[in-house]
């Protein structure tokens, strides 16, 4: 196994021969590219066309969070975590939130826990739109972007009727929310998700069935099972090559074993079967947010907590399951107002590890499309 | 909290053995003596929310099957084991930590290596807590295994069980200065590599870096 | 007069071209150079109504051969090229192929000063009616009279094309 | 001097080509723009005069007074030639066209297509130049990767038109024009797949829509064109739309009927001439009715200006075709300019329908990776139009057998069209077994 730890381009390296006898090409791939969602850097050493090695240089945006923790109050550091993975903030607040809970032992009210799934699986569209646009337009297909960005416009709009804030919401706080259900919430969601299903089917038809589409990702990044749970892939990604795990099954939180919902996975772990698990999970989330606004309980939005937080020593591991993958919190608590230590295990920078292991063989134009499925968010691969 | 998997209640009576303290608080005033036994009955679950009095303790002994199936296999390198809010943790001599690792995956089938990160109790001789995080697909189960190391120790990469380790162990290296022996590649991989020091320790004052820093590139005092 | 003055502009550019190929130290330069030359040929082509020649002259040479003359010169790296001596100093060979072309050149000019009306010299005035389309003319003169030799030519090249297709298989 | 008399109107007409056709292209992206936007449900260039109309006249004057940046140790002289030469032969490619019956440069040029096909292959240099002259890895690689992509998609586009050639049997463009008028059908209903293959071809030849990889943003940067700035990056574009209608316009002459007006010999459908005034009426009073809606004095201004000019063209185009009923002793004089005016109006509709068509792929479709795009062309595209050119000369010879003509001329191709389909497929198919799924690591590397 130890083949699969990434390799990296030391100068020395014997010199490979190569097609025309000329030596391979070291072409630097970033930070500043229009493909590489954010400040990532790849180095690629290429054989004319064709991918012989890779390596990624990450902590362009790395601002310390976990050092930042331990200087601030339970309460003051939630909205760090928005900053992370800054397209799917309410997932990643609640994931701080639901730790920190579980250091109190306390356990939010019904009420809370139901409007905090329909706003997670909102982010869970909004996440994955944005993925689809993006994904698109680097392999080539203008117009998805736009049709993606209008779906999630709107549910950018219920996040700022809800907390104020579109993209880095800060919209839960430890033990429940802070702000009541606005009145049309239920609407709102209502009237988004009955638009939504033509939508999806509009992309699809864009996509799909597209010949050219199937050439570019059927095939490529292909990662087999047993390379995705080695690599420590989660998510969509574990998904696609076949393992069907989800957080949000094998170990409910918030409201989630009160729904029905199934989990799409893939069979050959390449970039189609990770493009169809991420549109049929858009539709699982659609289904959710549905059976959730039927009945949202009445009563309390937020559980007895003190205003100083101040949980017993000890320590605790939470993690839900973010739209990348699995986003895990490990809170060492020490008595004190200020948390110990705060690990976060971020899906983006696991998963940017099976990287080097996909692109080996394939073409320029792949790196990008890899890039693209594996839906890396640099604000959270480097914390 | 339904989120507890079930098969994972410890089922025998807390064992007599003594927990050693895993979180010796630093600042805090002791609150718990190391040596002393834990209350008896601790309660499963704190039903009302902790009282003044001084922080319950939550910390008892685990003794399951699977507690029973390492102790026989690697006696001494058990050091310890725990359950803090129901979470089971492994407490295993650092020399050995490869081994056990692999059997981990092996036997008792932990494939997922969801996260491998560090502590600093600067108070302590050996200051690094290594902590794994893994997760069986099979049984639907978590279990944490920590390994102490001190300052400039070697603790044995477990790279080679989990590929995943490889960049956890260059980001644990890299904010604590923590030496992986046998790391294909153990260098820094989210600060410049010309760094100087290790953030995350505690010893590492923010301010501090912060003045040095401008003192040596700008020339002048930093107004922190 | 207009005639003559295009000819002649178009056989000026030509031979200038030809030398300047042969003369400039950057390949490429030489390649654009080669370029211009054939153009100019084929300018010449047109000056004497051949239109289709003309255009075969333009898709052949510069639109076929030249592209892959230009695709190789970029392909293979080029220091390595310009730094190997170029001029093994053979001029005097050159020089002596030249003269014994210039001497045959000029005996064909003096042997057809005697044949009247032939004169290479003296170009013949443009018909004014419209031209015989002698694309037409060209394609029935190939299928009827010399349908033979075309036959053998598109042979010979498909061996040509099949054999390059061979050599660049890549020994896997 | 005679010269002169001999040879003004050719030499007005380029001099207008040339001085008309950055404005025509400058429109033509406007209307891009416009189009993408409103694909893309969102409005697209809006600031620039009303409706965004004067934003070529901004995109010309930015381009002229943005900063020329040569690269340090570039090659001056090949650095300056290369969009010459690449505008050069699109431009000159224009001048075998013909517009209508009345406008074309060359007059009656013995070879027309070909001429037109020759040069336009010279646009080639202007690329591979350019990669070289700029000398950054990026854009030669570009450069090679273009000039490979031309290079393999010109012979499918020389094969189909040689399948169109077939039924014209002769290559003079109003003469090709005037055989699809006695034959009474197009050429590209005779020979559907030679128009389908060329269809492909062009977009592959103009660098556009899926096979747009020279310039493909998320790889290469802008491929050959990542060094050039400025007027000498304008040329470049200006080379690459003018040879986009170049392209469409030897399409509209070979395979859609040039000039023609749809059934232009059936004279009970004579009603059809009617069409193009009508239209032109209808945008005028499309336009009436929106100046109220414009927000600012200026730009209703602008849209009366521009209702008056199209009521003005409306009356233009429906003269020829209402004077004759008026007065018939008219008819005769009137027949040349019908002739001259309604035919451009149809070339142009037809253009502008084909470029419209490259417009439309370009939102849809994703874009081809560059091995993909080379299989497509050598293993699909050349032998599909080698088998057609064969099927369609053995139809033609089962035409003349049974003296089918015009419209009945179709029931020797229809089967000649299908069995090239049947074949196609059979192609695709073995394509798709030859190998299903090969692994990236044996895809057939491009330079090989």
């Amino acid at each position: 196994m130890t083949g699969m730890a990434g390799n990296t381009i030391t100068g020395t390296g014997e010199k490979q021969q190569t097609l025309l006898g000329a030596d391979e090409l070291i072409l630097n791939m970033g930070p500043q590219h229009p493909s590489t969602h954010g400040v990532l850097r790849v180095k690629l050493k290429l054989d004319g066309e064709r991918v012989i090695a890779s390596e990624c240089m990450i902590g362009y945006l790395h601002r310390g969070v976990e050092k930042i923790a331990e200087h601030r109050s339970y309460q003051q550091f939630a909205p760090y975590v928005d900053r992370m993975d800054y397209v799917a903030a309410v997932s990643n607040g609640l994931g701080y939130c639901e730790a920190i809970e579980k250091l109190l032992m306390v356990e939010a009210p019904p009420r809370a826990r139901v409007i905090r799934t329909i706003l997670t699986e909102l982010q869970r569209i909004a996440s994955h739109l944005l993925w689809l646009g993006t994904h698109a337009l680097d392999i080539g297909a203008l117009t998805p972007l736009f049709y993606c960005f209008r779906e999630r416009e709107e549910i950018l709009k219920i996040f700022e009727k809800y907390c104020g804030a579109r993209l880095t919401t800060h919209a839960f706080r430890i033990g429940g929310l802070q702000y009541e259900a606005y009145d049309t919430l239920e609407k709102d969601v209502e009237r988004f998700c009955q638009a939504f299903e033509p939508r999806i089917k509009d992309y699809e038809d864009l996509l799909t069935q597209n010949r050219i589409w199937l050439g570019r990702t059927k095939g490529v990044g292909i990662l087999k099972a047993a390379d995705a749970i080695a690599l420590g892939a989660t998510g969509p990604v574990l998904r696609a090559s076949g393992v069907k795990w989800d957080i949000r099954k094998a170990m409910p939180y918030a409201a989630y074993d009160q729904y029905k919902f199934e989990i799409p996975v893939g069979t050959t772990g390449d970039t189609y079967d990770r493009y169809m698990v991420r549109m049929e999970e858009m539709r699982q989330s659609r289904l959710i947010c549905l059976q959730a606004i039927e009945n949202i309980p009445t009563g309390p939005i937020m559980a007895k907590v003190g205003k100083v937080l101040k949980p017993p020593p000890g320590e605790v591991y939470h993690s839900i399951e973010a739209p990348k993958g699995e986003l895990g919190y490990y809170v060492i608590s020490d008595g004190t107002v200020q948390p110990y230590r705060v690990r976060i295990r971020p899906p983006s920078f696991v998963n940017l590890q099976s990287f080097d292991h996909m692109v080996k063989g394939h073409l320029v134009a792949d790196v990008v499309a890899i890039i693209g499925t594996l839906d890396i968010v640099l604000g959270e691969v480097d914390r | 909290m339904a989120d507890e998997p079930k098969e994972q209640q410890p089922s025998g009576v807390p064992a007599g053995d003594k927990p050693a303290a895993s979180s010796a608080p630093t600042s805090t005033p002791p609150a718990k003596a190391p040596a002393a036994a834990p209350p008896a009955a601790a309660p499963p679950k704190p039903a009302a929310p902790p009282p003044p009095k001084p922080p319950v303790q939550l910390q008892t002994p685990l003794n399951n099957e699977l507690v029973g199936r390492v102790r026989a296999k690697f006696a001494t390198a058990l050091l310890e084991a725990i359950e803090d809010r129901k979470q089971a943790i492994l407490t295993v001599e650092c020399g050995r930590l490869a081994e056990v690792a692999q059997y981990l995956r092996d036997e008792e089938r932990f494939d997922l290596l969801s996260d491998l990160t560090a502590l600093d109790w600067p108070k302590r001789e050996k200051r690094f807590d290594v902590v794994l995080n893994l997760y069986s697909l099979a049984k639907n189960e978590r279990l944490r295994v920590k390994a102490r190391a001190g300052d400039g120790d070697e603790v044995p990469s477990v790279a080679g069980v989990w590929p995943t380790a490889n960049w956890l162990e260059r980001e644990a290296f890299d904010m604590f200065g923590i030496l992986f022996a046998g790391h294909p590649n153990l260098a820094r991989i989210l600060l410049p590599d010309d760094w100087q020091g290790y953030p995350l320790r505690k010893d590492y004052d923010i301010i501090e870096q912060d003045t040095s820093w401008v003192k040596e590139n700008l020339g002048l005092e930093s107004g922190q | 007069m207009l005639d003559q003055a295009i000819f002649y502009f178009f056989a000026g550019v030509a031979v200038l071209s030809a030398i300047l190929t042969v003369t400039r130290r950057n390949v490429v330069h030489s390649a654009i150079f080669l370029i211009t030359a054939l153009l100019a040929t084929a300018g010449i082509f047109l000056e004497l109504r051949a239109e289709f020649l003309f255009i075969v002259q333009i898709i052949l040479y510069v639109g076929g051969i030249m592209v892959l003359f230009v695709f190789v010169i970029m392909l293979v790296n080029l220091d390595v090229a310009v730094r190997q001596l170029q001029f093994a100093r053979q001029k005097w060979v050159g020089l002596l192929i030249s003269l014994a072309l210039a001497a045959q050149v000029g005996l064909m000019l003096w042997s057809s000063r005697k044949m009247p009306g032939q004169g290479m010299r003296v170009l013949n005035a443009v018909p004014a009616d419209k031209l015989p389309p002698n694309s037409e003319e060209v394609a029935k003169s190939l299928f009827s009279s010399y349908l033979l030799p075309f036959e053998i030519a598109s042979v010979l090249l498909l061996v040509a094309m099949i054999g390059a297709v061979v050599m660049a298989k890549k020994r896997t | 001097m005679e010269f002169v008399k001999q040879y003004w109107a050719p030499l007005v007409c380029g001099l207008a080509i040339v001085a008309v056709l950055p404005l025509i292209v400058g429109y033509v992206v406007l209307v891009e723009r416009k189009i993408m936007a409103d694909m893309q449900a969102r409005l697209g260039p809006m600031r620039v005069g009303p409706h965004g109309l004067l934003q070529p006249i901004a995109d010309a004057v930015k381009l002229l007074i943005k900063e020329d940046i040569i690269p340090d140790d570039a090659d001056k002289l090949v650095f300056w030639l290369a969009p010459v030469l690449s505008v050069g032969a699109a431009l000159l490619a224009i001048a075998g066209l013909a517009i209508g019956p009345a406008f074309q440069i060359a007059k009656d040029v013995n070879i027309g297509i070909l001429f037109v096909v020759g040069v336009s292959a010279m646009g080639i240099f202007g690329i591979v130049l350019g990669g070289w002259a700029s000398n950054s890895h990026y854009s030669l690689i570009g450069a090679l990767r273009s000039s490979a992509q031309l290079v393999s998609y010109e012979t499918a586009a020389g094969m189909a038109l040689v399948c169109g050639l077939l039924f014209a049997g002769t290559l003079n463009i109003t003469s090709i024009v005037e055989a699809q008028r006695n034959q009474g059908i197009w050429f590209g209903l005779l020979a559907p797949v030679a128009f389908f293959t060329y269809l492909v071809a062009s977009i592959a030849e103009t660098n556009r829509a899926p096979f747009d990889l020279p310039e493909a943003e998320s790889e290469l940067v802008a491929g050959y064109m990542t060094e050039f700035s400025g007027f000498r990056w304008s040329l470049y574009f200006l080379a690459e739309y003018t040879n986009m209608i170049v392209v469409a316009s030897v399409a509209t002459t070979l395979f859609l009927g040039g000039w023609l007006r749809p059934f232009s010999e059936t004279r009970w459908l004579d009603f059809i001439d009617f069409l193009p005034p009508l239209l032109m009426a209808a945008i005028g009073v499309y336009c009436l009715r929106r100046t109220p809606k414009q927000p600012v004095r200026v730009q209703q201004l602008f849209m009366l200006v521009v209702a008056g000019l199209c009521f003005a063209l409306a009356v233009v185009l429906g003269a020829p075709v209402l004077v004759p009923m008026a007065k018939p002793s008219l008819a005769a004089a009137v027949k040349p300019f019908y002739l001259g005016i309604h035919g451009g109006f149809w070339f142009i509709l037809k253009v502008s329908a084909y470029i419209y068509f490259f417009m439309w792929v370009r939102f849809t479709l994703p874009r081809y990776r560059f091995d993909q795009l080379m299989r497509l062309g050598w293993h699909f595209l050349i032998p599909l139009s080698i088998i057609n050119v064969v099927l369609i000369g053995i139809a033609m010879i089962v035409g003349m057998y049974y003296h089918l003509n015009g419209w009945r001329l179709l029931l020797a191709t229809i089967p000649a069209s299908v069995i090239a389909l049947i074949i196609a497929l059979f192609i695709l198919a073995l394509e798709q077994k030859g190998q299903p799924q090969k692994a990236p690591g044996t895809a057939p590397d491009s330079y090989a």
